[in-house]
């Protein structure tokens, strides 16, 4: 029977905490009520109140919590009911639990799992994709799965790196993305891109739901003969530049794609390291498609215009690859 | 005052009090009840139900040049600042008649013009937010004051805590009202503080904290009265507890199955609205025939609003990005 | 006399104060003290406790104060005593203050002024640019002054400004800049870069304290024959994008610089622009310049190796202009 | 046990009190006023003069497998946990023989080999850290508490609120030892909180508070003991709140006009060390001559010390970019 999204992170999560007695997790009504989103359902009954601990409604004691249990041995899970409310424990993550490892060589093997992302009505403070407000961040890894077997696999990932990790799980995908899991332990690699379509004419970099908007462009395009490479990112921290800088040598045409608003968004960065890199096999400007620099607006209509969409970035890529 | 006047007073006030608390209830009534569940409203949804007095009771001791940052159980206090039933369905539905014009939702929204301030959702941020607001009042020379809602979760945040001691050092016109409803979504008050009582966090800020029936519409607005009145006079805040619960799960998708059987349907025989119907009917300042009316016509009056609500439009994609910054 | 950076600041403040009774001043130390690098001194005595309002150690208070204060008509500018402490208030400035207008109509028109900025042994929470944590938020503007002049200017168009706008004041630049100001009345516009140095080979885009090491870059280059643009962007939110792409249409070359951490920093955002709006311009790599991806570090061989001299720009500007 | 007993273990901790209080004294004299001055630390330098009984007689109160989280002014610490006097003026000087390699400088610095946890410089921030310290310690099964130092204007911070809090609900092994000096860099206690007392906020978290003369490193020891028995045995956090005063400016470059004449003088009167020299002569614990002495020895172990980390060298720039990760 196929594991959706959401499963694959309660997996990952159960088994983690099956094989090491120190991961335990720790959140807002992720027990007795299973979260807000129901991802941690169950755990509390299976493995007690000491391993799934509920908490006040503190962000920044959460994580500094979990950063001093992390000190002392202990593999933290915390959720973040909304990604949006990760702001209120900003400074604990960027300069406590980041800084760590460098300043006084303390590895802070922490988990943040943060459910991110528009497209379910939530509005401004319910549909942010934060992400970027760490990537920025030394000593952070940040990681973004797009499928059910790489949720799994990354969250896995995620307990066993001994840094603190940044897990975005988007919400539109919880439900809706399924696939047939292995039935043994796997893991994801942190900081390894996968190329999930080949392509020759453009490579569309992105990560997220919104590697399923690519896939639906690179569908369209393709009856049009236009043959698109996409790479899904994974991980957004430390980025696997070489993956990336493949596909654009090989395909010399790059989108960059992402749901988080454009300016200061993941496609700056992804397209220096090009523009830097492999300068000399660009064929065509880099182009970014990404929502437009707003809050996430509440209405259907106007969320409908802001979430990039598959029709939007086709037309972008026709662009690109007449160019 | 003589005796006669000051019940003419309380006859009034109860009557004033009535009418937002049927209000607000039946508009929120038909926000979760039918428009959500019609899926004409498409986000979040949380109400008060139950929790009525305490809007209605704070909000009537102020007046219009006094501040309000309610919080998302706070539905009447819009009602009597003067926003329109159809304003408050259009803004659940994410029309251009809601107050935000369909960029936010639900009980995300404000008007300065009305000196309602909009809350976020991180819980407690308002509470900074309000000091600001008392400040302003000060910094002008008005004896105006600013009131802030939250609920008994809202205080486990760092927010909270830095705004009521900004507030307490500076001795600010806030009046700080907290619902506790004995909830944080599932979680119980045992597992979001050490303390028996909310006001029990006063006394680290040095200000006074007072308790009351939560769901005495007419003791609120006592202990708020004593709170403005505390304010006005350049004493500082005061940190207002009432005691209630919240006759829903958090919001309309959760069945609150974590409640123990039997608690809700105890606080069922305190709800406010019945209590102070029953206190009018007995003291003969109010007839069931006149109480019934009352119901009748709000709901008439929400029918009318529902109406208008759905026809106003939906936003324009072409407006997405404008009010990003002024444009002059 | 000439007047410092530290100065012009300063006089920017008390003019807008006499200029605007509802102009005040809030932050931590800031009043009897005159603020930790002594910015606000004397500003207490001539307009009073009301006007300059010192407060406990409560940034996100402070911020959330600031925000409810602007939205009753009021214009508060607030005083972050160290950069590297606005993480404490990150929620209260993306959150609250930066989706008021979009949302509900409301102008939050504060300024939150924060020194920030290494080279003065400050170690990991001292000297820290935490600008791009910002850059990414609609709504906010932001600003980072490298002359007098302009902090001068800019402080009194912030100040006037319906929208709130984080100022970056550079703490290595206090007492080391000086220049002579105008007497009267004089503003800089927020979201204009300016032209510091015409040049013909390629283009240096930089802010803040870097526009130094970029203008000492080009005066050796110069001396090879080879001849440098400076753009000082003063505004980073929103980019004068026009006087950049100018400048590398012009040269058809571009180097990017700043002193904050290279990932996530705003050359990306740079960088995706020129890529995407000039490429055909483009007769070289885009290259950046910038901190390596560390906390700042302490101790002085280890600050100096970390912030971007003009020795190593100097060395990948001649790499560039001979591409 | 007899009297004599409890008057020997009293002297012994008097012994070992004065050793490591005067320890701290001239380490941060030498820090302060000479090798500041001399240009040979280039970063921020806080002391805490006057409040050396805080750290040592809250620090002796715990063992080794306890963990302790030092705020600014809390050097004595790390000495007592066997860091070496070199090792604390190499951080200092930024030499890789410091804690941090000369990553980070002054009393940012800690070890978990030693469970030390480093500060942040954000106020407070350690204080939900310390509370994960304190959470392991109970999820290993261990009897082990954690120890959090802060000052007075910390406790304005959120994060200190949230993490008391936090404690406080999960009744965590965690002691809470403020020192309140009464300023916060320029800013009076009267400004910073409008309660009395710091204890004052521990109503609010449904803990024990207690106020002890921080000046009396006996007393602050006797109030940790208590707190430590209370986590021990399971029963949550204590707040102890050690009444002292700063007897520098906050810094080594803040002439601290700001303090009202005579106050420092007063307060030099209570200084903790004299005190307690004066308690060890009156009850013939030591004589004035073996105090003496242990001070010299104490300044020759200082100099030699200084030698040692002006010899170890300057980290090397090829090692800026290690350790931002684990590498394996
Ligand atoms: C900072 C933050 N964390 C989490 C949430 C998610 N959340 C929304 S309401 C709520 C419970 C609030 O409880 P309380 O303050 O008691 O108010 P009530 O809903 O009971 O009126 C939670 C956890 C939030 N809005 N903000
Ligand atoms: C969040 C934050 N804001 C501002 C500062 C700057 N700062 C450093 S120490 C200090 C005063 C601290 O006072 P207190 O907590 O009483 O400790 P003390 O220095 O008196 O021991 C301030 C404001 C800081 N370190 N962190
Ligand atoms: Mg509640
Ligand atoms: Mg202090």
């Amino acid at each position: 029977m196929p594991t959706t999204y959401l499963e694959a992170i309660r997996e990952g999560l159960s088994e983690e905490m099956d094989r090491d007695p120190n991961v335990f997790l720790v959140g807002e009504d992720i027990g007795v009520y299973g979260g807000a989103f129901k991802v941690t359902a169950g755990l509390l009954d299976r493995f007690g109140a000491r391993r799934v601990v509920d908490t006040p409604i503190s962000e920044a004691a959460i994580v500094g919590a979990a950063t001093g249990a992390s000190l002392m041995g202990l593999r933290p899970v915390v959720e973040i009911q909304f990604a949006d409310f990760i702001s209120c424990a900003y400074d604990q993550i960027v300069n406590f639990a980041a800084k760590c490892r460098y300043r006084w060589s303390a590895g802070v093997p922490i988990v943040i799992r943060a459910p991110s992302g528009g497209g379910i009505h939530g509005g401004p403070f319910h549909s942010q994709n934060p992400e970027t407000a760490f990537t920025h961040t030394p000593g952070l890894k940040v990681v973004a799965p797009a499928t059910a077997y790489d949720a799994k696999g990354l969250i896995k990932s995620a307990i066993r790196d001994n840094d603190p990790v940044l897990f975005f799980e988007h919400k539109a995908l919880y439900r809706r993305i399924k696939e047939d899991l292995p039935a043994e332990d796997y893991t994801v690699p942190i900081g390894k891109a996968a190329v999930v379509r080949a392509g020759a004419d453009l490579s569309i970099i992105t990560y997220g739901a919104m590697v399923y908007v690519a896939l639906e462009a690179a569908d369209a395009l393709q009856q049009e003969g236009i043959s698109v490479e996409i790479v899904d990112l994974r991980t957004l921290l430390p980025l696997d530049e070489e993956t990336v800088l493949a596909s654009v040598r090989k395909t010399s045409k790059a989108l960059l794609l992402h749901e988080d608003t454009l300016t200061g968004g993941l496609g700056g960065e992804l397209a220096a390291r090009i523009s830097e890199k492999v300068f000399e096999y660009l064929d065509g400007p880099i182009v970014r498609v990404a929502a437009p620099d707003t809050p996430v607006p509440y209405s259907p209509p106007l969320e409908a215009a802001f979430l990039p969409n598959a029709v939007h970035v086709a037309e972008r890529a026709r662009w690109l690859a007449r160019y | 005052m003589s005796a006669l006047a000051v019940d003419a007073g309380l006859q009034k006030l109860a009557g004033t009090s009535l009418r937002y608390m049927t209000l607000m209830r039946e508009v929120e009534e038909r926000i979760e009840r039918k428009l959500y569940r019609q899926g004409k409203i498409v986000g979040g949804v949380y109400v008060g139900r139950g929790q009525e007095a305490i809007p209605v009771g704070a909000g009537l001791a102020v007046g219009p040049d006094d501040v309000v940052c309610p919080s998302h159980r706070d539905l009447a206090i819009f009602l009597m600042r003067g926003v329109s039933v159809g304003e408050i369905f259009a803004q659940y539905m994410g029309r251009v008649g809601g107050l935000t014009r369909g960029r936010d939702g639900n009980m995300h929204m404000g008007d300065m013009r009305r000196n309602i301030v909009a809350i976020i959702s991180a819980m407690a941020a308002s509470v900074p937010v309000a000091a600001g607001c008392a400040l302003a009042l000060k910094y002008k020379g008005t004896q105006n004051v600013a009131l802030v809602f939250f609920g008994d979760g809202a205080t486990s945040r760092g927010d909270w805590h830095e705004g009521v001691n900004f507030a307490a050092v500076q001795k600010l016109p806030l009046v700080l009202v907290c619902n506790n409803n004995q909830y944080a979504y599932s979680t119980p008050l045992a597992k979001q503080m050490a303390c028996v009582n909310v006001a029990d966090r006063g006394t680290g800020y040095g200000i006074p904290a007072e308790i009351v029936d939560g769901n005495d519409v007419l003791a609120v607005h006592e202990a708020a009265v004593r709170a403005v009145a505390h304010a006005r006079a350049g004493l500082g805040p005061t940190l207002i507890e009432c005691k209630t619960y919240r006759m829903t799960g958090h919001s309309a998708h959760d069945a609150a199955d974590y409640v123990p059987p039997g608690q809700r349907e105890e606080w069922a025989g305190k709800d406010p609205i019945d209590r102070l119907e029953r206190k009018m009917i007995e003291l003969g300042w109010a007839s069931a025939e006149e109480i019934a009316g009352t119901r009748a016509a709000i709901r008439e009056e929400i029918d009318k609003a529902v109406e208008w609500a759905e026809q106003s439009p939906f936003p324009d994609a072409s407006g997405l990005t404008d009010d990003v910054y002024e444009t002059n």
